[in-house]
Parts: C-alpha cells; structure tokens; sequence
C-alpha cells in the first residue's frame, strides 16, 4: 500500500502539478477577495480565516474528479478492485491520502503566507493552519465518494464538485468557527475543533467505505 | 488446485451471452476460449476475474486441500487494457504492481528478470509511453512474473506481439503451467501452445427471458 | 417466477414489477381520494384558524410552510430507505422509488424555500437570509438537483443505481444539519431580525390545522410517488422492449 | 410595500401551481409510456414474461 | 467544424446537462460562501462580483486540462492535427468555443440569479455579467493553451499550471476591479473593462495559435 | 495517384530506427510493412501521415497529373487507437468523423452503410463504450469508408478482428484498391491480401552518428 502511496505521489508531482495548481489558485482566491472588501484592513484580517478555508475548499476540488477515472481509463482499476474488501477500502484510503498530500497539504503549507496577505495575526493563521490540517484531509475523503460514482460517468468534471460541496459544508462550518473562536475572546477553540476532528474522522471512515462501495457497483 | 465454473451465465444488458457454462480445469492445464468479436470472451474473464457479477452459477478455485480459494487474490487478470501510468517508468510501474500485488501463494521474479525473460532488457528506465504497442503489451505481461499468482486470466494476451514474442509468450504460459498453475486465455489466434481445452463461444445471443422490467 | 435467489417473504412478491404495478393501481385511486379529502378538509381548517396576534394573516402560510419543510425532508429519507434497499438487497424497484421521488422531492424543498422567502418578507423584511436552516434547505434542494443531474447523465439506468444510491446515503449526514444547525450557527454572529420560534408555542386552534395539513401533504407524496414510479417502470419496459426489438433486427455480430 | 394578504396569497398560488404542475407533468408521462407500450405491442413486440407464460 | 462542436458539446452535455451543471456548480459555491464568512448581507454584497468570478475560474479550470488530453488518449487527436495550419487553429478554436459554451456561457447566464442570492444590486450584477461574458472566453482560450501544453509533456509536466493560472489571474483581476468600479463612485467602469476586453481579445488570437503550435509539436 | 517515399530516416530519442527507406506505390496497389516489436512501423506510418517529422528524406502523393497533394488531406490514418469516443454512440462518432474528415476527392458510404459493410449492423444507436473490442475496431474500420480518401494508413488495422472480419477487412482492402485506392499497413499478421508489396524492417537500430550535442 506504501506503494500505491508512493506511485499515485509520484504521478501528481509529475504530471499536471496538481499541489501548484491549487496553491495557485489558493493565491488566486485570495488576491481577488480584497478588491470587493477594498483596502480596509481590519476587515480582512476578520474574514481572512473564513477566506483562507472557503480558498482552500474548493483548491481541493482540483483533480479530484480524475481520482479513480485515470485508472479507470488504463485499466489499473480492474486490478485495485480485485481485492477483498477491506483491502479495497484500505485502497481507498491511501488514494484519498495521496490526493491530499498532492493538493491539501500544500495547501495547509501555503497559509501562513496567505495569512500575512491577508494581514491576519500570527494567532489567527496559526489556528486556520491547524484547523486546515484536520480539515482538508476530510475533503479529500469525502471527495473520494464523488471520484468513485464520476467513475460510471463519461466525465466527471463539474458534477462532481457539484455533489462534493454540500458534504463538505460542516467541515467548513466547523473549520472556520473554530478559527474564529481562537481569536475571538469569549468563543473556546476547543469545542468546535474538536467536533471538526470528529467529523474529519468520521469521513475518513465513511469516504473509504462509501467509494469502495461505488466501485464495486461501477464495474462494467 | 483446480478452477471449476459450473452453470455460469452471463449477461450484458438484455442479452445472455452464455449460459450453462462449465468447465474444470486443474494444475497444469490451460483453457483457451475462442469466438467471434463480441461473443463475451472478455465478459467470461472478466466475470471469473469477479469484475463483473455472474446472473447465475458460480466460479470456484479449490486448493489443493479442497478448501476454497479467493480468485481475488490468486488470480492475475490480464485485460485489453494494460494498467500501467504512461507517464512512470516501466521499472516504477513493474515495481508498483509487485509490492501492490504481493500474494501469499509464492514468491514473483524481481523487475528486472522479469524485463528479461519478456525480452525487453534494457528498457526499464524508460517511461512507459515511450514503448512501441507490442512493447507495452510485454511489459503488461511482465506483471503477471512479478508477483506469482497460480491463475492467469488473459484477455487476448497476444494482441500487437510479433511473432517472435508470440512464441516467448507461449514459453512463459508453458512454464506457468510446468509449475502448476492454470490459464484461461481469450484469443482470436492459436496461441502455440499444446494440451490445451478449448472453450467455443457461439456468439449467438438469446434475449434474457426472466427480464425483470418486461 | 424465476427462480433467482431474491428472499422470500412479503415483498418477494412486490420484487415484481408487475404484481407491484397491480398492487399499486388497486391502490392508487383510494390514496388519491384521502388526499384530496385531506387538503380540502386541511385548506379549510386553515383559512378557519385565526390569526396569530403577532403575525396577523401571514401565519396562515405557515399551514403550507411548515408541511412542505417536512415532505422535503421526509421524501430525503425515503430515498435513502429506498437506497438501502439497493445496495443491501439489489432489489430493482428500490432503484425505481429513489430515482423517482428526487423530482417530488425537488418540488417540495422548493416550495419550503419559495413559502418561507414569502413569509420572511413581511416578518423580517427580507427575502433571503443565510441563516443555517435557511442555508441547510438550500443544500438539501442542491443535493435533489445534483442526483437528477446524477441520473440524467448515464442512459443506462442499471449502472446509475448503485452509486446513485451510495451517494444518496452519504448525502442522509444532511437531514440532521438541518434540523441542529440552528445551534451550530450560533458560534457565528446572527442578524438581529431572527424567527421568534421560541415565542409562542403553537396553540391548538393551529397545530389541528397544521396536522391536517401535514397528513394531506404526505398523501399527496405517496400518491404522486406512486405514480412516478408506474411511470418508471413503464420507460424501463418500453426501453428493454426497444432494445429486444433492435436485437432480434440486427442480430448478434 | 404589498399588503400581507398578497403574501399569502402568493404563497397559496405558488403551492398550487408548483403541486398541480407536478401532477400533470407525472399524469402526461404516464400517458406517453403507456402509447408507447401500446405502440411497441401494435408492432408485434411483446413482453417476455407475457409471452413466456408461467415456464420458470 | 460545426460538427466538432456539436460533437464537444455533446460529450460535455452527455453528462447531465452542461448547462444545468454549470448553474448548479455555481449555486454549490455560492451556497458554501454564507457558511464560511457569515450571513452578514452587506458583506456578503461586496465580495459577490469577486465570489462570481472565482467560481467562474475554478469551473474553467475544472475540466480544461482534459481539452486535448482526452483526445489525444483516444486517438482522435491524431486526426485533428492532419490537417493544414489554418484548419488545425480553427480546430483549437473551435474545441475551445465549445468548451466555454459548455462552462462559461451557463455561467453568465445564472449571473443574475446568483447576484440575487448574494444580495447584490441591479447595477453590479449587470456589471458582473457583462465581464463575465467577455472574460470567461479569455480564460478557455488561455487555458487551450495549457491544455495543448499538457499533451506535448510525456509527463503532464508542472508547467500547466504554471503557464495557465498567472496568464489567467489578469483576467480574474481586471474582471473583477471593472465589476466593483461599476459600483463604487470614482472609479470608472470604462478603463478596467477595456483592458479586459483587450486582453480578451488578444487571448482568442493568440490562445489558439500558440495551442496549435504546441500540438503541432507534440504528436509522437 | 502515387505514393513515393525517399530516403527517409526515422528517429526516436537518439536511436535511428530506420534510414534511407524508399518505396513507391501507385493506384491500386499495398505496401504492407513488417518487422518485430519497436522496429519502427508505427513511428514510420507516422512520418508518413504527417504526424511525425522525419529526421530526413520526405514522402509524396503526387496526382495523376503529376501534382503533389497534401497528404494530410488526402490520406485516412489509422492509430492504434480507435479515434472514437467511449460516452457517444457509434453512429454519432461515425457521423462526426464523416463531416468531419469531408474531402473532395469523392463522397464516402453513409454512415448505415459503413456499419453494414463491416458487419455490425444494428450497433448503430449503442454507445461506443458498450461494444467489445473487436467490434471496436471495426467500428473504426468503418471510419475509413464513410469518407473517401485515396490512401489508406493502417497500423495493425487487425488488432483484435475475429477469423471471419480478418476476411472482411482483406475484402475492403482489396474494393479499395480495386477502385483505385492505396494502402499502406503495418501488421504482424498476414493480412489476406494478394500481391502485395511488402517492406521489412529490421528491428536493429543505429545510434544517431551526427548528434548534436555529441
Ligand atoms: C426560505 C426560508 C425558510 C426555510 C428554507 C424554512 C425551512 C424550514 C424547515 C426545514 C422547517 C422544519 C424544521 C423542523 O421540522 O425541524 C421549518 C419550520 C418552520 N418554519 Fe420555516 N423556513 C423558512 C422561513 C420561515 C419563516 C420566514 C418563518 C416565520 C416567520 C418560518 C416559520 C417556521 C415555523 C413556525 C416552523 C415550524 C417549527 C416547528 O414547530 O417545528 N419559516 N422551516
Ligand atoms: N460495458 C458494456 N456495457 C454493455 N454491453 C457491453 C459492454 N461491454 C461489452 N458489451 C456487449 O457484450 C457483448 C460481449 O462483449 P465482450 O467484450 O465480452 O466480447 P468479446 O468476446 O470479448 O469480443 P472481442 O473478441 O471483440 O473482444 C458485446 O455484444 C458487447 O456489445
Ligand atoms: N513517443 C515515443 N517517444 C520516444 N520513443 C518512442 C515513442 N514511441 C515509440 N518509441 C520508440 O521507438 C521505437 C519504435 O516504436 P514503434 O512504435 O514505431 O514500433 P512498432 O514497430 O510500431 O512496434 P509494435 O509492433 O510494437 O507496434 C521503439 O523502440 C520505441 O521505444
Ligand atoms: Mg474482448
Ligand atoms: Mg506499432
């Protein structure tokens, strides 16, 4: 499985770029956000968090519709199925891991940067940073459902992000209340992180079994 | 070891492709399934490979002990398709498919004689996009040395081979079975090899009669 | 019939569609009559209730408001059922009663938005907040659209069961953000214009009505889900005719 | 400002039409299928189960 | 050349209904936004125009990568390059036409329903849509560019992204710097939008040249 | 009509596969290439399409008067890969191509008509996915006939062809030649065909001698 790990890395840094695109993009987000706030800094500094996750969101988007579909298309999918199940799951696992290492991960990487653009505290980009590092791997998970039933269809592409987002909506929910609570007085962080690595771990859990699940029935 | 399918039918869509099908084969012994294009070759590999659900009968592979086992995991399927990333070399997509393929059932050959024994030394550092077809098909073939699985299941597995690696083909399913395992191969063209069963799909299509909708 | 290995039991013989086509339309026009009777019955006490001393005349769309929030939600969970049903027992018709109520559903989500937006102009001045339960049936409505859009882009209606129906199952984690995000949205500031749900509780003289209501929108559901379905299975009869028919035409290759 | 019967009423008219255009969109399916049938067994087409009678 | 684009479309639209999914994609972002900044209207207001265009982006980047890609994966590429220079650009033309019908155009045309949603007035939703029509063009035709690019690399090869997003970010800017001077007094609409038609302008020339240069290069 | 090759070298990487091939074909007559796995037929099919440059030497269709003609225009090229897309059906793929690949040198078959000639009639309305790979290819095949090009470039056109559509595609070949048509095709396979001429490629290949960078 280190294997799998190790090749599906391998083919997104060599094609594509993917962890360039989505920080690209990630930086892209957040260029334009401040030419609608215009120059008013507090403010930024208020919704950067909140930005810095929507960025990273939908940055997470990017590639994960091809997640099964390019091994589909040259036929290494039929030999990933031909597992039993738990290995299947547990395949299931690792691609959505690797598909984080390649695009959440530098995404988590990238935020303090963004967080100095976006003139937020060290206090603030610290919290989005960790809350981004539990949270980002739930996308991936839960995006591995929508990759697995694009499989059956002649292109994924939009309709997967389509029925991604609204699953990933408690993970922003919680992702971004947790942020704000580090900085904002009153709010504890603790609580809503906590239920934000509940929730991550629950879709690690669910994500796998799930798209295993699609998988199975997809086969033709 | 032996691989029995007993009464297996099979079914795309509204047509039964075959039906009441069966056959036995046990170490050793290859079984070569001939028919025209679109008769279901690939739909009965792909159904013993367990890709695809039977509609009914079953696909069985019985120990030596007569216990039965898994054709997940002892069977090496072998498609139309090659299941290799154009864009890693052969030596990483070979090496991927062993440590990812690794069985309990015995020990595969290292990359490299593997590469050998296909006869593509030499070509191991190359991307894999770079191989002519016949090429590629080889080093598809090559996966089936890299972890040892005692099944073959083999969709046209001489498709875009010369003549020369027709006959190294040949050589590798003979030593396959010389060590006791078994072959299923689909195939337009005599695969030179002798002492195989063959199998004839008509490619005459019944419609499905217990046809849930209608 | 066949001798497949379908268990046996009640529904062994609802697994066909054509007993289930009989069953259905021996049924069909006695659900009809109790949802017409219903609404009528339910309109009535509506426009009977008097009005909220607090919301005046508006309260009155509460009847349809709050009917229509359930069905959304109830019709969700109803094809998660049906959902099982395929994946666990890879029974046809369940795939038939999933794909079928999405539109019904869609509808029913869309008047809760629509009825709510017309309530929330004259109470809190304006159409559209994104508050969460506001938000959360926006998602639901969403998630209805995007498995039509699931359904619409494979032809073959035997391979868009399955992960159809997985991700239906997934997407369940929905139905409860709606009814608790109310408390998770606190964390987040709130506009100051927010529903009085807590004010007063519902009086009997609207709660009858409310129920009444309620039970003529659940046999409006089931009457048109029933319909749908026999739609349903009649295209998938007509499309395996088709293809025989084709095939016994062009003959094996 | 509309008054707060037109919300009302709005309301009412809008579950009406969105309800009734439901069902006949259901009802003008049902009957295309149904010509459909019809026209597919006019055309000597028949159904398996129908013509195969009770041989399991 | 008409039946190169009805043939993308309908493999576009083969998966549900392009334009519908280019709504519903656009209503998923739009929806998950409230979420991460808060419900404030006003807020929400002023970052619509950019929030428009950052969909509108992320729709455009979902997908393009595939333009040639899957061509070249199934042969058909081979038969788009034989054929004369003049032919092979209109090709690429062509092929990105379609692709904007099929992404961009659904984008627009849900601008204003999505200007609703985000609370926005009459006047920046129209100016929202207005660039939107003339910059979304600009972004498939750079990105053919990238795409072509991505099938001469044997390996993908980082430069896709590298290539496409910064030569796509001038687009998102000026996009979204017209639709906010549209709004707010003293900055005039006229000069942003101008730079923007021009950059538009100068990508659909050079967008499908330069892509039919690198395909011509790129058959192996 | 005549195809005439001079001197053409090819190149992959660093090593030269071939050099200083000539041949010349007129109406009615095939060219049928051979040679083991990576000799270079591909790579030279090709050069002769115009997909890939020649490292030197070029090839010419000249006109019956003499006047060279665009290759590009004037010849059908057949891939390894079928050129068809999986989610569209086969007559919207077909259909594509015929309006696609218009020509002046003559009208093409129908579209039913291609399909009845390669012996799939009825596939019409199913998505190409659906069909198995041989009928795949024909499929393919068929492209061929619903526009009129006069030469034909095949590489491997039987890759996956039953017994009897191997006679099938021999007789389209051979009407296509009849009607004044040429062919070049690379294939391991004897093809069916009479007098043809054949080229044979070595399959040893040279290191490039005047490298640049050496
Ligand atoms: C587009 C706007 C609205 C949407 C999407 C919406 C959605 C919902 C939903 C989903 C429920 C069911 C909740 C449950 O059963 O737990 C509900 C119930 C209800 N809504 Fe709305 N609503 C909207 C606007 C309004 C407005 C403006 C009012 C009144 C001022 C209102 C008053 C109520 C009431 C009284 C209930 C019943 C609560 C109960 O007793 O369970 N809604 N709404
Ligand atoms: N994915 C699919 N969906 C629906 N029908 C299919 C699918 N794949 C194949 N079929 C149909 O099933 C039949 C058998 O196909 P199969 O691929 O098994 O044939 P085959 O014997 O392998 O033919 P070939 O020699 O051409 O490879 C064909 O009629 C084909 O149209
Ligand atoms: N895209 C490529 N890039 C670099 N080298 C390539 C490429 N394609 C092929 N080659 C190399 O060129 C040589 C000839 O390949 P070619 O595909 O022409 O062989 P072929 O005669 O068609 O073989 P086959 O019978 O296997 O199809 C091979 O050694 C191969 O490794
Ligand atoms: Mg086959
Ligand atoms: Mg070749």
């Amino acid at each position: 499985m280190m294997a799998l790990l190790r090749r599906d890395l391998a083919i997104a840094t060599r094609s594509g770029g993917a962890a360039m695109l989505g920080v690209l993009f990630f930086l892209a987000v957040v260029a334009v956000i401040p030419f609608g706030i215009g120059p008013d800094l507090n403010l930024l500094a208020r919704i950067g968090p909140a930005i810095l996750w929507i960025g990273a969101l939908l940055a997470s988007l990017l590639g994960l519709d091809r997640l099964f579909q390019a091994d589909r298309e040259d036929g290494s999918l039929d030999m990933l199925v031909m597992q039993d199940w738990f290995s299947l799951v547990f395949t299931v696992f690792i691609k959505s891991l690797a598909h984080w290492l390649a695009t959440g991960l530098p995404l988590v990487l990238a935020a303090p940067l963004l967080g100095l653009l976006m003139n937020m505290g060290a206090t603030s980009t610290g919290a989005v940073m960790l809350t981004l590092l539990v949270g980002t791997p739930a996308i991936s998970f839960i995006g591995a459902v929508g990759a697995a039933v694009a499989v059956v269809l002649p292109r994924g592409g939009l309709l997967v992000s389509i029925l991604i987002l609204p699953l990933a909506i408690p993970v922003l929910i919680f992702g971004v209340s947790a942020s704000y609570a580090a900085v904002t007085d009153p709010d504890p962080f603790w609580p809503p992180f906590m239920i934000l690595s509940a929730i991550a771990l629950f879709f690690a859990a669910l994500g796998p079994v799930a798209a295993a699940a699609a998988l199975r029935g997809a086969s033709d | 070891m032996q691989a029995t399918a007993t009464k297996l039918k099979g079914r795309r869509g509204d047509s039964v492709l075959f039906d009441n099908l069966g056959f036995t084969i046990s170490r050793g012994e290859a079984l070569v399934i001939t028919g025209p294009n679109g008769a279901g070759k690939s739909t009965l590999l792909r159904i013993l490979a367990g890709l695809l659900a039977a509609d009914s009968g079953e696909f069985l592979l019985l120990g030596d002990d007569g216990a039965a086992l898994p054709v997940l995991e002892f069977a090496h399927y072998l498609g139309h398709r090659n299941a290799m990333k154009r864009e890693l070399r052969v030596q990483e997509n070979l090496s991927f498919w062993k440590s990812f393929q690794r069985s309990d059932s015995g020990e595969g050959l290292s990359v490299d004689e593997a590469i050998d024994q296909i006869g593509l030394t030499g070509v191991a550092h190359l991307p894999f996009g770079y191989l002519s077809a016949g090429q590629q098909r080889r080093i598809a073939l090559a996966r089936l040395l890299v972890s040892h699985r005692p099944l073959w299941l083999l969709d046209e597995p001489t498709a875009a081979l010369d003549k020369r690696s027709d006959r190294l083909f040949a050589d590798l399913v003979r030593q396959h079975l010389e060590a006791g395992g078994l072959a299923i191969a689909a195939t337009h063209q005599p695969l030179g090899l002798e002492n195989v069963r063959s199998l004839e799909l008509s490619g005459i299509h019944s419609a499905a009669s217990e046809e849930v909708w209608a | 019939m066949s001798d497949t290995t379908i268990s046996q039991g009640w529904f062994t013989s609802l697994a066909n569609p054509t007993r289930f086509l009989a069953l259905s339309g021996r049924i069909l026009p006695y659900l009809a009559t109790a949802a017409v009777l219903s609404l009528v019955i339910g309109l009535y006490m509506s426009f009977a209730a008097p009005e909220d001393y607090q919301q005046g005349i508006t309260v009155r769309i509460m009847f349809i408001h709050v009917p229509a929030a359930w069905l959304a939600m109830m019709c969700y969970s109803v094809m998660a059922i049906a959902s099982l049903g395929t994946l666990v027992w890879r029974h046809p018709l369940a795939d038939v009663a999933a794909k079928t109520a999405l539109p019904i559903g869609a509808a029913f989500t869309f008047l809760s938005l629509l009825t709510g937006s017309l309530w929330g102009r004259p109470m809190w001045g304006t159409w559209w907040v994104w508050d969460a339960r506001l938000t959360s049936v926006f998602v639901l409505f969403l998630m209805y659209l995007g498995l039509m859009a699931l359904h619409k882009a494979m032809d073959d209606p035997a391979r868009a069961a399955r992960p159809a129906a997985v991700l239906t199952l997934v997407g369940f984690i929905n139905i409860p953000i709606i009814k608790f995000s109310v408390d998770w949205w606190n964390t987040l500031h709130q506009p100051a214009s927010v529903i009085r749900l807590d004010g007063p509780t519902i009086h009997a003289s609207m709660l009858y009505p409310l129920l009444v209501m309620a039970l003529a929108y659940t046999l409006i559901f089931f009457t048109l889900h029933l319909m749908a379905m026999r739609n349903e299975i009649w295209r998938r009869r007509v499309q395996t005719m088709r293809r025989q028919a084709a095939q016994s035409i062009g003959g094996g290759a | 400002m509309m008054s707060h019967e037109a919300f009302v009423f709005l309301s009412y008219a809008a579950t009406a039409v969105t309800l009734a255009g439901l069902l006949v969109f259901i009802l003008l399916d049902g009957r295309a299928r149904r010509r459909e049938l019809t026209e597919l067994e006019a055309q000597g087409v028949r159904r398996r189960s129908k013509s195969a009678g009770g041989s399991s």
